[in-house]
């Protein structure tokens, strides 16, 4: 890692409207290639806190900074357009970069083969099974070569199985493209099994309530014993901030 | 529910025998100056005298054909109706629906134009109305017009067009000056002449032997008949009444069609037209059934009527018995019916 | 497959070495909690109670309706204050350009001409006959179409071969079926009745059909393994389930009566048939009455937007929020 | 909570001696890949690649349209035998019963009068009058309402002043617009166009309104993430998604195009009006000719429908089918 | 456990209308009073089991023994009805059960303080979180008072601390009441969590391709390494099942 902050959040506030505080005082720092899990319950402010990561609405307070080259964003629903190809939804994203005409057939392809999906190029999503679906949003993410990928519970429709394997896809992509990765889930486990970090957000208003930093995380997978152990200890805390809101 | 079986409406030759007084006679008219005698019979109370028991239920229409539509629904069971409209609808119904018991007037139908076209040969490419298509004025232009050596079709194509329009229609399209002309019966022929400067480029009346066409007959129900003949009859009796009532006060007629007119239509017509419409119209019991089979073959030429046969159109027994009884001469079905 | 050796129970307690803990005084006393709850069941459970219940709270956000002031200024009063503007504009144009009144009559000959038809009695009649019409015509439009759907929803070879027909009714102008109904029935109330029923009942049909179409077969299913027959699982499930898809029908069925007999009311004058809007309208028609005729489009309408918005929307928006299908429109 | 102690490494050796495992020479070997998989980082991706492959072929069963034969025997054939058992029962029964022809024409009656209308030249005339004002009145209608759309849709003020009275000229029935537009444009084509606007452009407005609505906000966000600005948002995303809803509009405003017509073509008969189908049925109504009223009334249908496969069909099951949203209707 | 057999599965086949086999020679008997786990990949045919089970399909060939009185069964999508409220829902099935009606609002009530929702017994499903949902199911799936319950991936839906959470609440039901619970999942750590037995089905068609047996279940929670280590197990069998597909 090169120890370099990608993204510095200070004093972050966020509300809407008139509404209740949704965030408060919210401090974090990721450094460049850094893969950080951002947990909490429903509803503690994780989605708002990535849309204002990656610019699409603006803090009541506080401030963020982030790289110039802005962010790829992958969401839950992977938010393919249904009327394009999975090809053509990878180029139109190369296009919105500005990525030649010419080119962008070739690089469209070659993405798509680093999610395995080189085959089913020309199916349109609604032919895609969820985990596909997926597959060509990150590729889609990849396309737009933003050094910070953001994804908000990019896998929490999927079935289990799918789901790990997609825990092992992207931490393959994480490692060879370098990127800096902040990971939205409400799944302790998959928190542990994919982050360098896991930061726990408290709910009502949304605060930093823990971290969790895993020195070594080559080779686990979400059976693993360590990260079992880690998700016992992420979970008493998670339990002990949702039970605050028993009351 | 909409008519009777058919095989009761053969009864209709039986006419003058068996049947039952109804209890109630819905009798069917236009607002025209050729129906003053509907007009006229209803104000002064002359059909209700005849009719005795049978209640006098009346209908007033706006065109032939919705009378046709009523008797042909069982809403009304007699109507004071144009000769084409019967024609047609007896031809349609192959001979089921209706029978004409008497006539009721004749004349009072004309061409009437506009300024710059003072003979046929100047209708070329004009635009002429009708009251209504294939009723008996629309047909008489198109077989005029066809006579004349134009020719001109149902949808409004050819060398003259055609638009059937409602009269009121009418006169207003021709004070705007987008129609040329319009044949018409009276009182209409007398408004655009009165109201909108027109003049008369054909009187029907010059088209037929001595000038006598049917514009109005007296059609029954052919159930009706069947069923009270008698019915019938006071109807007829009443309808003799009123155009004897006609003939013996002609300086009252006028304000008293008006008057009737007025009642149905909410506007009088100004003296003037009245005058000169009832100069043009006679009224009579005889319906010319001699003139039918030219109606017909006028109807096939202009296109707005099936080929078919008329023979049983006219039941005037019923017609002729009253008249004999009067004293009268009796009149004539042509071959066309029972007389 | 990159994961661990899990054959023996030593790599595990070396990976376990490999995690550092930041918030160790969080973290510590949680597994202590953890290992004394494991004493009780009783414990457990109100553990776990408080546990579902904080959760249960958290998921479920109260319902913000927005307020009624808010509602009353963001959808009741923008549309008000536009018709006011325009009929303003519209008066404006009539005293500075003068036009003919009988092109462009102003908002106060439209006015003076409702005036006028109420004080006279017509209005009301015209109102009363057609409303009259309009709702018996639909309600027995109900009546036909009701059975009809049911039938053809349930009956499947049925379906297939009266369904496309019904479809294809939909298509056809109710208008066209104004002249042969005055064949049938003469200028007569029967034939507005039959023009209202051709125009209506394959919407109810229609939507019927298509209401219990949507019924999710899971639904069906969860009926029938409750132990429902085929009775009770009609009465309890797929009825309620397609109230949705009736509703809707019956509501474009009302859209469609009205038309209809509208259609039937200017083309059907005269005969023994009741002054309804229609008359009145083609009566101004006649008259070269351009105020009267605006009136009349205006009171139609009126009655139009006033049977949904007092009758159809609120029966719509109560089925709709009872079963959380209503969508807030914007923002 | 009931669960382990997981402070300890010894705990857990225990718990997992209590694994009972009944498929011994299954997983035993399944432990020794996973050892060996370990090793290479290739292996690791080729190993996931035919996971993935597995997975993806198990998860998308490939879309299974039925066959053509099956789709004409299913949908295309019963409403065909019903309409020629329906018009078989009607010929028998005018030839027993023998009703008068002027009430209940037989069949081959309204064919006799679809070939004379044919052979005359009418029915031609009035097909191609009608066809070219339905189709110039829609693209009109089209011209007007898709840019009203985009700006109602996209302008929230504007839409929330003008949305609802929109809705409520939906409402109105645009026949009742015949006797207005008659006595502004007199008995012209002009007429009938007013008429076909009035009734279509309301349709089309709203469905782009509604397409637009429709639009997933996630969709606009991901545009928005992928760098669109407001203009290539609005052209590569918003356009695109709203096409179902446009597509509908376009569809039911083709419908009221229709209807719209017919009325104005009925009740606006004279003057100078060209001559189509609603003057060929007020016609035929005139003349008591109900085989003519029964066939123009099916040459109206007939046109309905076939504009309606011919031409909305394909397009709206295309671009259903390539979003998936095409639901194959019964089993 | 009474060791008294409550299904008994024999050579069971089957296959919709001409399609290919879906089921192909079951085999399996469950013993009154058992928790078995039904794993499985996407479309191998769980569900199709499951309906056989419950009687709303019939087989090909072969043929099941189930207790007369029937079975309770349970979906992923709660289906519950939209239009009835929590405690109708379930009063719907007393009633359908044959409950009198005196008894079925208090009864309604008892059971949805089973499933710790006597508060929201008057709100509606949509004003419901979807793991609410999913306990008013239960509640009623208890109502039909059943000595099976089958259950069709009820918690697939849910994210993972509910899931976490209805774990929990389905074991204490279930030891509770003694009900014989069939249980379909495709995550295999649910299934290492829940079952007493696992079973595993392959795909195309579906057969029993791997059993195993839990002797001690009381006290687990997902992240005990008795569930990891049997779950790396099922998982490398489940894999190969996978796998056979790709080719
Ligand atoms: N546009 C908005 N306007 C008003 N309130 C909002 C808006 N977006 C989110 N909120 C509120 O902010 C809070 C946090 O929402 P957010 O979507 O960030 O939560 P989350 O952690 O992503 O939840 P989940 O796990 O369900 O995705 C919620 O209470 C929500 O109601
Ligand atoms: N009614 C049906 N008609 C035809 N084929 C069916 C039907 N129901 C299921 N199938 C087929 O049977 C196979 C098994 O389906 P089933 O739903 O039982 O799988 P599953 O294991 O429950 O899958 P999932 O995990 O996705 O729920 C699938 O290939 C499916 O296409
Ligand atoms: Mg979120
Ligand atoms: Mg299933």
């Amino acid at each position: 890692m090169s120890g370099h902050t990608a993204i510095r959040i200070e004093h972050l506030g966020k509300r809407f409207g008139a509404g209740p505080l949704v965030l408060e005082d919210v401090n974090l720092s990721i450094e460049t290639g850094e893969f950080v899990c951002l947990l909490g319950a429903s509803g503690c402010g994780k989605s708002t806190l990535l849309n204002l990561i990656a610019g699409l609405d603006q803090p009541s307070s506080g401030s963020i900074e982030t790289p110039a080259e802005g962010s790829a964003v992958m969401f839950q629903e992977s938010a393919l357009m249904p009327w394009l190809t999975a090809r053509a939804n990878v180029e139109l994203a190369l296009r919105l970069r500005g990525a030649p005409r010419s080119a962008r057939r070739r690089e469209a392809l070659e993405l798509l083969d680093v999610v395995n999906l080189a085959d089913a190029a020309d199916k349109r999503p609604h032919e895609l099974s969820g985990g596909m679906r997926q597959r060509v949003a990150l590729a889609r993410a990849l396309a737009q070569d933003r050094p910070v990928l953001l994804m908000d519970e990019p896998f929490a429709a999927l079935d289990a199985i799918t789901r790990d394997l997609l825990h092992e896809e992207l931490e393959r992509v994480w490692r060879r493209t370098g990127r800096t990765i902040v990971f939205v889930t409400h799944n302790v486990r998959e928190a542990a099994r994919l982050g360098q970090r896991v930061v726990l957000l408290s709910s009502r208003p949304g605060r930093v309530a823990g971290e969790w930093r895993i020195a070594e995380t080559t080779g686990r997978r979400i059976e693993s014993p360590e990260v079992a152990a880690l998700s016992i200890e992420i979970t008493e805390q998670l339990r002990k901030e949702i039970r605050r809101n028993a009351a | 529910s909409v008519q009777s079986a058919a095989g009761e409406t053969t009864a209709a030759t039986d006419a003058t025998s068996g049947g039952t007084p109804a209890a109630e006679l819905r009798l069917g008219y236009l607002a025209n100056v050729t129906h003053a005698p509907a007009l006229v019979g209803v104000q002064q109370g002359l059909f209700e005298e005849a009719l005795g028991d049978t209640t006098l239920t009346t209908q007033v229409f706006n065109a032939g054909p919705a009378a046709i539509e009523a008797l042909t629904a069982g809403a009304i069971d007699a109507t004071f109706i144009g000769p084409n409209p019967s024609i047609n609808t007896f031809i349609q119904s192959a001979g089921e629906s209706a029978r004409i018991v008497a006539g009721v007037a004749t004349g009072g139908a004309a061409l009437v134009v506009r300024d710059g076209i003072d003979s046929p040969d100047d209708l070329e490419g004009t635009t002429l109305a009708t009251p209504q298509l294939g009723n008996t004025q629309d047909v008489a232009l198109r077989s005029w017009l066809a006579d004349e050596g134009y020719t001109t079709d149902t949808s409004g194509g050819g060398d003259v067009h055609i638009t059937p329009t409602e009269n009121a229609q009418t006169l207003t399209l021709f004070q705007q000056g987008q129609l040329d002309g319009a044949w018409l019966p009276e009182p209409w022929v007398s408004r655009l002449i009165v109201d909108a400067g027109a003049h008369v480029l054909v009187d029907e009346a010059d088209l037929w032997d001595d000038g006598h066409f049917p514009t109005t007959v007296l059609l029954v129900n052919a159930d009706f008949l069947a069923g009270h003949p008698q019915t019938v009859e006071a109807l007829l009796e009443g309808h003799l009444a009123t155009l004897g009532w006609l003939d013996e006060n002609a300086a009252e007629a006028p304000t008293v069609i008006n008057a009737a007119l007025e009642a149905e239509t909410g506007k009088p017509l100004a003296d003037e037209v009245i005058t000169r419409s009832l100069e043009h119209v006679a009224f009579s019991a005889d319906p010319h059934a001699e003139t039918f089979t030219t109606l017909v073959e006028n109807g096939l030429e202009a296109g707005t009527q099936k080929d078919g046969s008329i023979d049983g159109l006219f039941d005037l027994r019923l017609l002729n018995a009253v008249l004999e009884a009067a004293g009268a001469e009796p009149v004539s079905a042509g071959d066309l019916g029972e007389e | 497959m990159p994961h661990e050796d899990d054959s023996g129970s030593a790599g595990r307690v070396a990976t376990k070495e490999r995690i550092e803990t930041a918030d160790t005084e969080a973290s510590a006393p949680g597994l202590d909690t953890l290992a004394d709850a494991r004493h009780s069941t009783d414990d457990d459970h109100n553990d776990l109670r408080s546990l579902e219940a904080g959760l249960d709270r958290l998921q479920t956000a109260p319902e913000r309706r927005p307020s009624a002031w808010r509602r009353f200024t963001t959808s009741v009063l923008p549309p008000i204050v536009f018709v006011v503007a325009l009929v303003a504009a519209w008066q404006l144009y009539v005293v500075i350009a003068e036009p003919r009144p009988d092109i462009v009559p102003g908002p106060l000959g439209v006015v003076a001409a409702i005036t006028q038809a109420w004080e006279a009695g017509r209005l009301q009649e015209a109102v009363v006959t057609s409303l009259e019409r309009g709702v018996f015509g639909f309600l027995i439009a109900v009546a036909i179409g009701t059975p009809l759907g049911l039938l053809l929803a349930e009956v499947k070879p049925l379906r297939r071969a009266v369904g496309p027909i019904i479809s294809g009714l939909q298509v056809l102008p109710s208008v066209a079926w104004v002249p042969a109904a005055i064949i049938w029935f003469g200028l007569t109330d029967a034939t507005v009745y039959f023009v209202v029923l051709m125009g209506a009942t394959p919407s109810i049909v229609n939507g019927l059909i298509s209401g219990v179409d949507q019924v999710p077969p899971q639904l069906r299913r969860v009926g029938t393994v409750l132990g429902a027959g085929r009775w009770r699982l009609a009465t309890h499930v797929v009825l309620p389930a397609s109230l949705p898809g009736y509703v809707a029908g019956l509501k474009q069925g009302w859209a469609f009566s009205w038309r209809s007999l509208m259609a039937a009311e200017i083309i059907t004058t005269g005969g023994a048939i009741g002054f309804g809007l229609g008359s009145m309208l083609d009566q101004s028609r006649t008259l070269a009455d351009l105020a009267g005729v605006l009136a009349t489009i205006l009171v139609i309408l009126t009655i139009g937007i006033l049977i949904e918005l007092v009758f159809f929307a609120p029966l719509e928006r109560r089925m709709l929020r009872r079963r959380g299908l209503l969508v807030e429109r914007g923002r």
